[in-house]
């Protein structure tokens, strides 16, 4: 049980380390492009690494399903949130500064 | 309780109240904003914290998210100059990035004077309010009496049991109050009537391919909060949302959903889930029982009738608040037909 | 001494100051959103206060009684800012006024 | 009549009225009036079947959903409920029949009035459901309800005044029963229940059942719009298209009233002061100069009207001072059924006056095309009825006798001088004296002989029928106090009149 334990909170931990490069990663990132990167890794990584850590906790197969179809869920909103914000962005800066940002 | 629950519960505290303080100083509106939503989502911290999973669900589902939606699609429209003025001309992409004060003649909290007064006032009652509410006694509710009638109310879950049955009446004009709110919007917009969104960007196509694929997993999980609130944390106001929020996101997909909806289907939606309630109350009172009083062997099945009315009522009446505010006819009220029935109603 | 205190204590006498802050929101604040948003505030803080007397005695399950009231509270709530919001709206695009101190 | 069946009644008065809202919601717009007018008069029937049955048998009790306090919510009506479900279903039944001819003149028929009939219905059943509700969670619910569709109502027009006003009116209103719910909240936090007569039966001394009775009683004042809490006021109600003017000044500041009266008498009668009496009363004394002057100085008779509102709301709350005194036993005070009596009656004389004056200026605005004071010039000789209205109208605000508003008035002095407290006499007689000044400005101008014919615009017959007999009603009930006082009196929430001696002690 213990070494079921071990697992769950290596992964969880990992999970947390991603959260918060993301979040040191959304404060002090110059760009909203490079802002919106971090921002994606501490959702779709840090919330898999978690969700597969506490699957080691569940005890019914259908419990363990549904986290998964919520992560499922939150890759899918997420990617599109971030892309519409980074087509919005990408659409209201002028087309130099978007050269600059990209070289 | 240990230590590190203390210290959690603490910070959740003092951040809310950061928040709320930052909420109501911020000189621009859209940081108004954003620290609103911020402190909403610390709210659901809070209601996690103290073991109310059905409020978290229906603060998540409809304060947040759906006067959230409401609240940005209004920012929006107080970002544009209003077009009382017949040269301002409403798409222009330019007009969109107009400083927001909130207030342009003072800051909001208008000179010192005031501010201490008010700051004093504030503080007093504060210490008055927080000071009463310590008095309260330590226990307390009505916990044992829904515990001991629970079994009669053809549900298992507690909260369903007290919102659908116990004070179903509430509940009842609740969802008159949802209704109510539909005409007064109407009232406001000084029409009846949908029209086509004013969105004027099409979504990309990742979005429309997203919206459309996750459309029916959003109804089928709606149909799961409904059918999982007479046993767990969920039920009709957040199955109802839920299916709103399908119809807000399908309305910003550019799928027109209301415009070409009959207004006779509109009323019906409308009334749908305050009409069923009553026809039950009304037909308890003529087998001489009471107002809303469920037959109790049948008292499951009613309820779950009732409920699934209610959701898709609650659903159609709140995409309909969110379908009505963005309808193009809305946006563009022009200032000298004021209070004139409109040829372009489409649905009259 | 900080031992003796429960976490609902906690969580009610933040409702008792958040209710004032909402309180002073919506006298101070000029714009209508702003008001509108206090409201919330005000509303929210009543809601704290009943959820976290619900949660005062853990028997079987928390006071279920507080929570509906909470829930049909929300929806109440909602929907009149939702009109309020559908007023103030309006009133910008036919005046262009976003405050009430700019009275003619 | 069994007494389920009659108790069933209860129900009826607030299933009616939303039956018929969602009926006229449905029903093609042209249909509406007719379903409404249907339904007002079912609803006012059923009302007075109540009054009926709770004169005969005494107070009704209707459970809820069959689950009862304190877990479910009861529906309660006693002779006080019933004396304002009445007022407000005649005033109700005949702002309906005013209303039909009302909204089919096109130039009042803008924005989005084809929502008037569901609105209405539904206002009137959170009206009913605030008279008969006896459980303080779900009082809050009618609060809202009735704050919402007043809102909406208030701003059918649809034009920017109207609109600055309703919003103005709605986040009072909001504000208002925030304030209610936290101290609701408070409430449920110390006794654990929310049916009014278990609170009742668990209040006790103390700091938190003071901050909450105090919580509730601001929120409730701001809804009644007492100085100076009414600031919204005058603005939503003379911004209001006339029907929906008449409903709100006449009904809907009423319910609150009703509702402070009945936790002030019937629940929290152990945690009120003496000094809590007489603040309330010295606010209901400034309302009535501040209103009755502010009246005086309008030149917009509907504006006027709106102001002689405040003014005559302060009328209402001197009976809270009279009611709330130290006394060992009842005889030594017999002035309570006076005063008791006289802020009750100045409630229900107030709303039938105030809709008749409401709907005489709307008879006059529509003929004119104006609601300037000076355009009523000799308005008597082409609309004879509706200045006949008015002036009974005024009469009864004015408090002349004979009349509904001098009973009240006659016994708040009464109940003034035999209890000492003299001080409220000459508010109440200033509040009159300016109140006959800004009457009898307006019917000197219509008495006034003129030489030219104004051109007029024809008003439909109906219109003015209805507001002469809601002005004659104003009138009437100073001729029946005798079987109001009968219908009071059942089951008197007052029979254990406001224990100030245990509230003294603080």
């Amino acid at each position: 049980m213990s070494f079921v334990n071990a697992f769950t909170i290596i992964f969880c931990l990992a999970g947390a380390v991603f959260f918060l490069a993301g979040t040191v990663g959304l404060l002090r990132f110059p760009d909203i492009f490079s802002r919106l990167h971090a921002l994606t890794k501490a959702d779709n990584l840090g919330l898999g690494l978690i969700v597969i850590g506490l699957l080691f906790q569940v005890d019914s197969f259908s419990t363990g399903l549904k986290m998964l179809f919520i992560w499922s869920l939150a890759l899918a909103a997420g990617s599109n949130a971030c892309y519409a914000i980074g087509r919005y962005a990408f659409l209201r800066t002028p087309r130099e500064k978007t050269r600059e940002a990209s070289e | 309780m240990t230590l590190l629950d203390q210290v959690f519960d603490i910070v959740v505290c003092l951040l809310l109240l950061v928040l709320a303080w930052r909420t109501l100083s911020a000189t621009h509106l859209y940081q108004s904003a954003i620290f609103f939503i911020a402190f909403g989502l610390t709210m659901a911290l809070a209601w996690v914290r103290l073991a109310a999973p059905d409020v978290a669900l229906a603060e998540a589902a409809i304060g947040a998210g759906l006067l959230g939606v409401l609240l940005v699609d209004s920012l929006r429209v107080f970002a544009r100059p209003p077009e009382t003025g017949r040269d301002s001309e409403p798409n222009k992409p330019e007009s969109r990035d107009n400083d927001v004060t909130t207030s342009r003649r003072r800051p909001q909290f208008n000179s010192a004077v005031a501010s201490v007064t008010a700051g004093a006032g504030c503080l007093f009652l504060a210490y008055v309010l927080v000071a009463a509410i310590h008095d309260l006694p330590d226990g307390g509710g009505l916990t044992a009496q829904a515990a001991e009638n629970l079994s009669r109310s053809g549900v298992e879950h507690p909260v369903t049991a007290v919102l659908l049955n116990f004070r179903g009446f509430d509940t009842w004009l609740e969802v008159g109050v949802l209704f109510l709110a539909m005409l007064g919007i109407f009232c406001a917009g000084g029409l009846v009537g949908f029209s086509e969104t004013e969105n004027p960007d099409p979504p990309g196509p990742l979005l429309s391919w997203l919206i459309r694929g996750l459309a029916p997993v959003m109804i089928l999980t709606a149909a799961y909060l409904l059918w999982l609130g007479k046993l767990a944390p969920g039920g009709a106001f957040q199955a109802g949302i839920l299916l709103a929020a399908v119809g807000i996101l399908l309305r910003l997909a550019g799928i027109p959903l209301m415009d070409r909806v009959p207004r006779t289907v509109i009323k019906l939606g409308l009334t749908f889930g305050f009409g069923t309630f009553l026809v039950f109350g009304i037909i308890a009172l003529l087998a001489d029982k009471a107002f809303l009083e469920y037959p109790s062997e049948w008292a499951g099945e009613v309820i779950l009738l009732v409920e699934a009315a209610a959701a898709i009522s609650i659903g159609f009446t709140a995409f309909a608040f969110f379908a009505y505010l963005n309808s193009r006819d809305q946006s563009t009220g022009n200032g000298d037909t004021a209070g004139q029935p409109r040829e372009t109603n489409p649905s009259q | 001494m900080i031992a003796e205190i429960e976490s609902h204590q906690i969580y009610a006498g933040t409702a008792g100051i958040l209710f004032c802050l909402g309180l002073a929101g919506l006298f101070m604040c000029g714009h209508f959103l702003k008001k509108i948003i206090a409201t919330k505030i005000l509303g929210t803080s009543v809601f704290l206060l009943l959820v976290s007397l619900a949660n005062r005695n853990q028997m079987e399950f928390a006071d279920p009684v507080p929570h509906a009231m909470v829930i049909t509270g929300i929806v109440v709530a909602v929907s009149a800012s939702a009109f309020a919001l559908a007023l103030a709206r309006r009133i910008w695009k036919e005046t262009g006024r976003s405050t009430f101190e700019d009275n003619p | 009549m069994n007494a389920a069946a009659s108790s069933a009644l209860l129900a009826v008065l607030i299933a009616a009225p939303v039956t018929g809202a969602l009926i006229a919601f449905l029903l093609p717009v042209r249909l509406r009036a007719t379903a409404g007018i249907l339904t007002a008069a079912a609803t006012t029937a059923a009302t007075a079947a109540t009054a009926w049955r709770v004169a005969a048998d005494g107070a009704h009790r209707h459970a809820l959903g069959g689950w009862g306090a304190p877990l479910g919510i009861d529906l309660y009506a006693d002779g006080l409920s019933c004396v304002f479900l009445l007022m407000t279903g005649i005033v109700g039944l005949f702002v309906s029949v005013y209303a039909k001819p009302f909204f089919a003149q096109p130039e009042e028929n803008k924005g989005a009035t084809e929502l008037f009939w569901p609105l209405w219905l539904i206002l009137w059943a959170s009206l009913n459901g605030m008279f008969l509700s006896a459980d303080l969670f779900n009082l809050y619910v009618m609060l809202e309800v009735m704050g919402l569709s007043a809102v909406a109502l208030a701003v059918l027009s649809g034009r920017p005044p109207a609109l600055v006003a309703g919003l103005r009116y709605l986040l009072a209103a909001i504000a208002g029963s925030m304030a209610y719910l936290m101290g609701v909240a408070m409430i449920y936090g110390a006794v654990s229940a929310l049916d009014l007569q278990i609170v009742a039966a668990g209040i006790e001394q103390g700091r938190s059942f003071r901050v909450a009775f105090s919580l509730i009683l601001v929120g409730l004042l701001v809804k009644t719009a007492v100085f100076p809490l009414h600031f919204w006021l005058p603005g939503a109600h003379s911004t209001a298209q006339a029907p929906v003017s008449a409903i709100l000044s006449a009904l809907v500041v009423k319910a609150s009233f009703y509702l402070i009266l009945r936790l002030w008498v019937d629940v929290f009668d152990g945690s009120v002061t003496v000094a809590a009496g007489q603040a309330l009363g010295a606010l209901g004394a400034a309302a009535i100069i501040w209103g009755s002057y502010q009246a005086l100085r309008q030149r917009r008779l509907k504006l006027m009207v709106a102001h002689s509102t405040v003014g005559q709301i302060g009328y209402m709350f001197l009976l809270f001072p009279l009611i709330t005194v130290v006394y060992q036993d009842v005889a030594e005070a017999p002035w309570l059924a006076h005063a008791w009596t006289g802020g009750v009656y100045q409630a229900i004389a107030h709303g039938f006056a105030k809709a008749a004056m409401f709907l005489a200026v709307g008879v006059f605005a529509m003929a004119v095309g104006s609601d300037d004071r000076d355009s009523t010039v000799g308005l008597v000789g082409q609309l004879p009825m509706t200045t006949f209205a008015l002036a009974l109208a005024g009469v009864s605000l004015i408090g002349l006798p004979p009349s509904g508003g001098f009973v009240a008035k006659w016994m708040l002095l009464k109940a003034a001088f035999t209890s000492g407290q003299w001080w409220w006499a000459p508010v109440i007689l200033l509040g009159s004296f300016l109140t006959a000044g800004y009457v009898f400005m307006v019917l000197r101008q219509a008495f006034a002989p003129t030489s030219h014919k104004i051109k007029l615009k024809p008003v439909p017959r109906t219109m003015e029928v209805t507001a002469l007999v809601l002005g004659a009603a104003a009138i009437i009930i100073g001729f029946r106090a005798e079987e109001f006082l009968l219908l009071l009196d059942v089951e008197a929430a007052f029979q254990e009149p406001v224990e100030p001696h245990r509230a003294n002690d603080r």
